[in-house]
């Protein structure tokens, strides 16, 4: 298991290294004109020329990365190019939203979905049909259309939840409550049915298993056949919806975080790409991808302590 | 094999029957179609720099021409291995497989479609042995169009192997799944003899098949063998259909022959306690013969264990 | 049933496969669900309208005019946007720019995958764990955030950003062809195409990509869905094309003026909704049409539960004075069919066992014996109709004959506490998640209520019963710990724990091997020689029959065709079809010679 | 109605720490950009003035109406008469938040730091040449040569006064250090967020500390501050006439006044990416083609005025009799073009950046009807200026701010200036130019010359002066507009009593 668990690491950083290695490239081998968009109109050409030195924006490319990465490794990720702050504070001081969001829907969208998707295994018919079709309508509406109808009807009609976040940095629970909501609910609502449904198919899958039946004919009662032995064998194929879930989630809080003014991570993406602020940028990537790398661990080990072949050996 | 494997009273047999030497590897006579001497096979196992596993460790078989070698064995054993082999399925590591003169097993893939046409196989599985979305007629046509044989003399030949198999010309136009299982195995027996070669390689063709079904294939398989002077290297579990088919029987134990001989030798009188135990395993259909057989099975089990100190199972 | 009929089975295969039954081909069954027919309507429509935009629109969708986010008018049906432009107009060419970037992503991302997965999954090796390796990261890659960065260094490019875009998607492709050809590859027709002397190429070409193709469509639908969605959530941001003329940029302009104008914002991202809608509708109906054959056949074999009895009027018996064990009367089992009739699987069977005796049920696949044993067991499927008979245990009906439902009230309390079930495979009867201990602990403390103490030195004991040398080690094992023999004698421990009068063994030694065959049957006779059950043994084995079993019923087409004492069935059969299969024996035959009197000429009726 | 509904929410939810009867002095200001550093040498025009305004006093007061008034420096005068030497008079009790004491050497050493600082309007003291503290509230300015706009400067970004201990420091990034009537709660304050500030204790001039808390929320997108405003969560902030309805609806109070003028730059006076450019007919053309009333009336629902001309009327070079120099007259435009040689027009590339496409769909509609095809390439907002700058576009669309003459002149005409990327002039114009700038208390004279020869010679195609549109909760607060400035400033701001 510790095997396992060291493998998987191994692998991981190994992603986060190539990862950010092509994203260094791609964004930074077109970048030139930074310096006078920082500056701005009223600076002289020499004065450009010079902020462009100091951030070495003349460097070659390759010298770039490889001091972007040793800085990498002692987490310090540059300095945004527009605000002045450390890549890492500037980080730091917006994953806690970011991440509260995510994981609240995540936790969520596991739960509901589970029941939506083992109610539609086991019921069939009208329960399934209905997971069906809300999965097709989730699936069709983007994610931006979702926030903007919350936002008219929730936040500017009825009045119910702020229209734009009123988080700061003391807010208490109840603020925070207050504005999460309607963004949780939004990035919820895209995941949810799909989910289900894939919930849904794994169940169904395990039902079929010849032991179901063999548990049926020992006298098992059913519910304690559908919770203890399937749903539990179910799981790993769970995990692993409810992970790519996770990942779709920090994609969708990037449109989320912009309709609500949600000072999170998403926002910061956009307006760090709005103007070009490119160590801001792959401090985003990197992160959100580390992010993903633990998640994908977390699940790898779940799933290998459900599994007894890999847990046992 | 398995952690717990040697509690397995029948495998505690099995490891005392194994360090038995072979019996009576005497090589056969006549002239030698096929002759494999020495083989080994090893299968990669995944993960990086891990070792690979060998399943046949040296094996030395021959088919007569127009004869058929019958090759008994259970599960594990490796005679299906060895089959795949003749047929360049699967990696050789050392020893030869000559057919008719020629060194054929490290032969190149081009080599190979040239051999095409002198060694064929009949598989056991007649539902995944033929494409499903492929017609009988494209399936039979498929060993032809590789000859470079094509169009209506394609045509004519398929019709002529359906007659050959007892099918009706009509079958050409329709695909796997309208045929019952002994009907596919036809059709595969058909594919095997397109090309009219002087081997086929037969991998449990009956094994799949209900009993009524297997009596007429392998009366059809006798009546090709009669008519057409064709080899088989016959591969089944079965010792009764083994004796049935075989001219000449080997039996294969863990990835080697324990003994080999004439048919009625080996099935009826064998040396070798392991062949000795495989066919007092087999059941007889009456139910007095067969309780003498048990109690025989029985007397054998515990001669060889208090032979070798410890009691029987 | 057909001219080709050879094979006794041919007529009683599942599915009706002995006919020459045309089923209607993936397009033809995509058809038939009103889904699909309205998705690929839909779709049609809205690329037609693309296609014709230049015909159909009713003005130039450039054309900047004075009206200025008017609301529906007769001019402009569907009103103006905010530089007086027809909406109706562009929305019919923007679905051009839309429709395209969608194209784009597949495209790229079948060109990625496709290749890559074939060659991974025909060759595997290194390109396999590399290729794979490179997927990992990629789906590790939230997508929104790499189109941001790429939109950061590239510009806004919407056409090369669907390019990036189609890579991300390329591993769902990959994952799906890999498998799909690791899978086919390892098919024996693929085997057989080798030996045929096939190329890599031709077996890739005729046999492969025949099977990836469907798959890869409905990825495709799904792809092109999800690329519409993002290409426009990217737009929606404002880090779009603002000159290009896609349903994105149109809800751009249209959020911006929202409190102006709802309308304006509404039509393209209905636009937007109904053309995802359509890809993943159409995506599952594919689906569906290509499950569709595959549903037929599982259905028969799927979860075992409580079956539903048709309402057909019962012919009630007298219930006998001195009740068998358990016997079954003219029991009638049918399974409605796709195209509304229904197929019958056993066909007004008859049969009895009593205590301290072992009953065999043989017959050839499809002959109805194991339906009958799970009508007993009451664990048909779903969809099993019992459409006449009854089934008695110790007398007592387990079909409800008022309602015409198998009666599971009776049943839960026989099921594991009278009846008990010894199945065929060992291993996937065997919840891998469970130590074998706790799956044999848990069936005794809930049947017969003893403590779980009490309840593990029982299963040791039974363990140590049915020859398991170490059962202090196998108890605390999981089943992937243990062989196929060994898992077959927990199973039997387990249908003997709660000391059952009825044992319904399904094939019990089929997945054996012939030398542990022999001793899994060993045990099964010890056992009941000390516990005197009654034993309903399913086989096809003739040996199996004359080794264990007091009486037999021969099984052929959902009928008992005959049945007796075992010596007088297998001395003396007295049907021809008992006969034609003893006949097909090989023991005692002389090697080498035909078996069949009809040889491979014909077969029965 | 509901605005004090939602105050009372935000105030016992916790935002804010508890006020009782203080807490109608809280103000939340919606602003759409942030500061790029705290750095007082960092700060712009406009959205990015207010902000320092807060934390940073500047040596002159630039008053609502445009008029300059005393602040750091008590007065101030030119001591030559070819005016290149400036004398202020400065405040004695004034310190910065980080205790030091204002003086003319800490004011010296902020020009100074401004000089070397590369900020982005270090071009305000390009013709500054030193300062000396004379005494301790005296302060000596040199200039090279005569700036009619120097003063301007000093109540601008230029005159923000910083500690001068802290401004060459690392940390004055992102905390600011000034003598300003506010300062900022950092650990309330969230780059990208929102900033808070509160009143700085013996401060000189208690009256400008009109409230007990202000917060800065950012909210770059319009949809969201129109949200915002209408619900509540913010007090005032900046919309557009597209938006108007839906706050006046709400009950808020509006605000109009002209800032920035918007038009295309035709910057390729000698042809050199656009040769039809070369030609004054061409660029006259394409003045008489555009329909600035219908490209007002639809892309800013009439807010705002037509003109002809680049100079504002606060400038002082401003010609009422230029406001309507090009009429819309496509047949006009048309015998240009062909009188030019272009009967069958031309092809012209404008850069389209994102949220412009409205107007530049107009603009491009009205060109084609004259013959000019427009192209329209996208280029995001990131790259905009330094694309401009680089000369790849022959014309290009901006909206800037009318500043005074000499500012104007520097802004868009002098060839040094971003602007004019190919930096055309001719002799006669530079004689105009240089008279200006020597031209003392004249400037406003002088520069209209300058405004008559650039409108005439059609340097740019000017669409209109588009008002801001500004809106507050009347409620709660009384905001003044800044004349020529984006968003008011601080002192703009006072509770509604």
């Amino acid at each position: 298991m510790l095997q396992f668990i060291a493998k998987r690491l191994v692998a991981g950083v190994v992603a986060l290294f190539v990862v950010a290695c092509l994203t260094f490239v791609l964004l930074y081998s077109t970048s030139g004109d930074v310096a006078r968009n920082i500056m701005g109109d009223q600076a002289s050409a020499a004065s450009v020329a010079a902020k462009a030195h100091e951030l070495g924006l003349d460097q070659p490319l390759m010298s770039r990365l490889s001091s972007w990465l040793w800085q990498a490794t002692h987490l310090q990720f540059g300095t945004s190019w527009f605000t002045s702050q450390p890549v890492f504070t500037a980080i730091a001081n917006r994953l806690p939203l970011t991440l509260t969001m995510v994981c609240v829907a995540i936790l969520l969208i596991g739960v509901v979905a589970t029941f939506l998707g083992v109610t539609a295994a086991v019921k069939r018919g009208a329960a399934d049909r209905a997971v069906q079709i809300m999965a097709v309508l989730a699936a069709s509406l983007p994610g931006y259309i979702v926030g903007i109808v919350l936002v008219l009807v929730f936040a500017i009609q009825l009045r119910w939840f702020p229209a734009i976040s009123r988080i700061g940095p003391r807010s208490g629970a109840a603020v925070w409550v207050a504005s999460l909501t309607l963004p949780v609910v939004a990035l919820m609502l895209n995941g949810i049915a799909g989910a289900a449904q894939q919930i849904r198919s794994a169940f169904i899958k395990q039902l079929e298993q010849d032991y179901v039946r063999t548990l049926r004919s020992r006298g098992i009662p059913e519910r304690e056949i559908l919770f203890r032995h399937v749903l539990r064998a179910a799981a790993p194929a769970g995990l692993t919806v409810l992970s790519l879930q996770f990942i779709s989630l920090l994609g969708g809080v990037v449109i989320i975080e912009s309709i609500f003014a949600l000072p999170g991570l998403g926002s910061l993406a956009v307006s760090a790409t709005t103007q070009g602020d490119l160590p801001l940028v792959m401090g985003v990537v990197i992160y959100t991808v580390a992010i993903v790398v633990v998640v994908n661990l977390l699940v790898d080990v779940a799933n290998g302590w459900l599994n007894p072949k890999v847990r046992v050996s | 094999m398995n952690a717990h494997g040697s509690e397995d009273p029948a495998e505690v047999l099995d490891d005392i029957v194994g360090h038995i030497p072979p019996v009576s590897a005497t090589p056969a006579r006549g002239k030698h179609l096929l002759d494999i001497v020495d083989l080994r096979v090893a299968y990669p196992t995944k993960g990086f720099l891990s070792r690979p596993v060998e399943v046949l460790h040296g094996v030395s078989v021959a088919v007569e021409e127009g004869r058929t070698m019958g090759l008994v064995g259970e599960s594990g054993s490796g005679k299906t291995t060895l089959g795949r082999a003749v047929l360049g399925l699967a990696p050789v590591t050392g020893g030869s497989i000559t057919f008719d003169g020629h060194e054929i097993a490290h032969a190149s893939r081009s080599e190979r479609r040239k051999m095409a046409a002198d060694i064929q196989v009949v598989f056991q599985d007649p539902y995944t042995s033929l494409n499903p979305s492929m017609t009988i007629g494209d399936i039979l046509s498929e060993p032809l169009g590789s000859q470079g044989i094509s169009g209506a003399e394609a045509r004519k030949r398929v019709r002529n192997l359906l007659d050959r198999v007892k099918l009706p010309v009509d079958s050409m136009d329709r695909l796997p799944r309208e045929f019952s299982g002994g009907q596919r195995q036809r059709v595969a027996i058909a594919r095997a003899l397109a090309l009219e070669p002087r081997l086929i390689v037969c991998d449990e063709p009956v094994s799949a098949l209900d009993l009524s079904t297997q009596a007429r294939v392998l009366d059809l398989l006798l009546e090709i063998q009669e008519q057409t002077g064709v080899s088989y290297l016959f591969v089944s579990h079965d010792l009764d259909v083994i004796r049935h088919v075989s001219h000449r029987v080997a039996v294969m134990y863990k990835g080697e022959i324990v003994e080999q001989g004439l048919s009625g030798k080996v099935t009826e009188s064998p040396d070798h306690p392991y062949t000795r135990r495989l066919m007092l395993a087999s059941p007889v259909p009456d139910p007095d013969q067969q309780a003498k057989r048990r109690e025989e099975r029985r007397a054998f089990a515990a001669k060889v264990a208090s032979q070798l100190g410890e009691p029987a199972a | 049933m057909s001219a080709v009929v050879d094979d006794v089975s041919a007529q009683a295969e599942p599915g009706g496969l002995g006919g020459a039954v045309k089923r209607p081909g993936v397009a033809g069954r995509l058809f038939r669900n009103p889904m699909g027919t309205a998705s690929v309507l839909l779709l049609a429509v809205i690329v037609l309208s693309a296609v014709l935009a230049g015909v159909l629109a009713p003005h130039d969708p450039a054309r900047a005019t004075d009206n200025v986010l008017t609301g529906p008018t007769a001019l402009n049906l569907l009103g103006t946007d905010s530089n007086g432009r027809d909406i109706l107009s562009r929305l019919l060419f923007g679905a051009r720019g839309t429709l395209m970037s969608a194209a784009i992503a597949a495209v790229v991302a079948i060109l990625i995958g496709l290749p890559a997965g074939l060659l991974a999954g025909y060759y595997g090796k290194w390109f396999d764990g590399l290729s794979s390796w490179a997927t990992n990261i990629l789906m590790a890659l939230p997508g929104m955030i790499v189109l941001l960065a790429v939109r950061a260094a590239v510009g806004p490019n919407i056409y090369l950003t669907m390019v990036i875009f189609g890579v991300l998607m390329s591993p769902g492709f990959f994952r799906l062809v890999r498998t799909a050809t690791q899978s086919v590859r390892n098919e024996l027709y693929v085997d057989a195409a080798r030996v045929a002397g096939l190329s890599d190429l031709s077996i890739m070409g005729r046999h492969i990509l025949g099977v990836v193709r469907a798959p890869v469509i409905i990825q495709a639908a799904m792809v092109s869905g999800i690329a519409i969605s993002f290409q426009s959530s990217l737009e929606f941001l404002g880090l779009g094309d603002p000159s290009a003329a896609t349903w994105g940029v149109m809800v751009n302009d249209g959020f911006r003026n929202i409190y102006r104008q709802p309308l304006a914002l509404l039509w393209p991202t209905l636009a937007i909704s109904l053309t995802i809608g359509s890809f993943v509708l159409l995506a599952n109906a594919l689906r569906d049409a290509l499950e569709d054959h595959v549903n037929v056949k599982e259905k028969t074999s799927a979860s075992r539960r409580p079956a539903t009895v048709a309402a057909v009027p019962a012919t009630v018996a007298a219930e006998p004075v001195d009740a068998h064990l358990c016997e079954v009367r003219d029991l009638r089992i049918e399974y409605p069919q796709p195209g509304g009739e229904r197929k019958t699987v056993v066909d007004g069977a008859s049969w009895y066992v009593d205590r301290d005796e072992v009953l065999g049920i043989v017959g050839e696949s499809g002959s109805g014996k194991s339906q009958t044993a799970f009508a007993v067991l009451g664990l048909l499927p779903d969809n099993a109709l019992v459409t006449s008979g009854q089934i008695l245990f110790e007398g007592k009906r387990t079909i409800d004959t008022a309602s015409r439902r198998i009666d599971q009230s009776a049943l839960t309390g026989l099921r594991g506490r009278r009846i008990s079930y010894i199945p065929q495979e060992p291993m996937s009867n065997l919840d891998p998640s469970f130590t074998i201990g706790s799956q044999l602990v848990r069936p005794m403390t809930r049947i017969l209520g003893i403590s779980k103490s009490e309840a593990v030195t029982k299963a040791l004991d039974l363990l140590s019963a049915v020859g398991i040398p170490n059962p202090k080690r196998t108890f605390s094992a999981y089943p992937h710990q243990v062989s196929g023999g060994m898992a077959q004698r927990v199973l039997i421990a387990g249908a003997i724990s709660c000391d059952p009068d009825l044992i319904i063994a399904d094939e019990p030694t089929t997945a054996l091997d012939v030398t542990v065959q022999a001793e899994v049957l060993d045990v099964i006779r010890d056992l009941q020689t000390e516990l005197h059950q009654g034993i309903i043994l399913v086989t096809h084995n003739f040996g199996v029959v004359a080794d264990i079993c007091d009486r037999v019923a021969v099984m052929q087409n959902g009928r008992i065709v005959e049945q007796g004492d075992v010596r007088t069935i297998l001395r003396h059969p007295a049907h021809e079809y008992t006969q034609m299969l003893l006949q097909s024996m090989l023991v005692g035959k002389p090697p080498l010679t035909r078996l069949m009197s009809d040889s491979a000429t014909g077969g029965m009726k | 109605m509901s605005a004090a509904a939602v105050a009372g929410l935000s105030a016992c939810s916790g935002d804010a720490p508890a006020g009782g009867s203080s807490a109608s002095k809280e103000v939340v200001l919606g602003i759409l950009q942030e500061p790029k550093s705290w750095n007082p040498a960092i700060a712009h025009v406009g959205h990015l003035l207010q902000p320092y305004q807060f934390v940073y006093d500047s040596l002159l007061l630039r008053k609502s109406d445009g008029t300059l008034a005393p602040m750091l420096a008590t007065s101030w005068k030119y001591t030559d008469d070819a005016q290149t030497v400036l004398e202020l008079t400065l405040r004695t009790d004034v310190t910065f938040s980080d205790g030091a004491a204002f003086d003319a050497t800490a004011a010296k050493a902020n020009l100074d730091h401004f000089k070397v600082a590369n900020g982005p309007q270090a071009a305000m003291l390009q013709n500054f040449e030193s300062a000396t503290a004379v005494d301790a509230k005296t302060l000596r300015i040199k200039l090279k040569i005569a700036d009619p706009a120097f003063e301007y400067y000093l109540s601008q970004a230029a005159g923000l006064m910083g500690s001068p201990a802290a401004i060459t420091g690392k940390d004055i990034d992102l905390m600011p250090v000034g003598s300003g009537p506010y300062i900022m709660v950092k650990d309330q304050s969230v780059k990208g967020s929102q900033y808070v500030f509160t009143p700085r204790k013996g401060y000189w001039n208690p009256s400008l500390q009109k409230f007990t808390m202000v917060t800065l929320k950012l909210l770059a997108d319009l949809t969201a501050r129109v949200n915002a405003v209408t619900t509540g969560q913010v007090d005032a902030t900046l919309l557009d006439a597209t938006t108007a309805q839906q706050a006046n609806a709400a009950g808020l109070k509006e605000l109009s006044w002209p800032v920035d003028w918007q038009g295309l730059l035709l910057f390729d006076r000698d042809g050199k990416v656009a040769p039809p450019l070369k030609d004054v007919r061409v660029r006259q053309a394409i003045n008489y083609a555009l329909n600035r009333d219908a490209l007002l009336k639809n892309v800013a629902m009439g807010a705002g005025t037509v003109t002809s001309q680049v100079f504002g009327p606060e400038s002082g070079s401003f010609l009422p009799e230029l406001e309507s120099r090009y009429a819309y007259d496509p047949a006009k435009a048309k015998q240009l073009l062909s009188d030019a040689g272009y009967a069958s027009g031309f092809d012209l590339t404008l850069p389209l950046p994102p949220g412009i496409e409205t107007l530049l769909n107009y603009v491009k509609q009205q060109l084609g009807d004259v013959g000019i095809r427009v192209n329209l390439v996208a280029v995001p907002i990131a790259d905009y200026q330094s694309t401009l700058g680089k000369g790849t576009y022959a014309a290009a669309w901006f909206s800037l701010f009318q500043g005074p003459t000499w500012v104007a002149c520097n802004q868009l005409i002098v060839p040094s200036t971003l602007y004019n990327p190919f930096k055309s002039t001719t002799p006669e114009l530079k004689a105009l130019l240089d008279a200006t700038q020597a031209a003392g208390a004249q400037v406003g004279e002088k520069g209209k010359a300058v405004n008559t020869y650039v409108t005439e010679n059609a340097w740019f195609a000017p669409f209109y002066r588009v008002n801001q549109i500004y809106f507050y909760d009347s409620k709660k607060l009384k905001v003044t507009p800044q004349v020529q400035m984006a968003v008011p400033t601080p002192y703009d701001y006072e509770p509604a009593s």
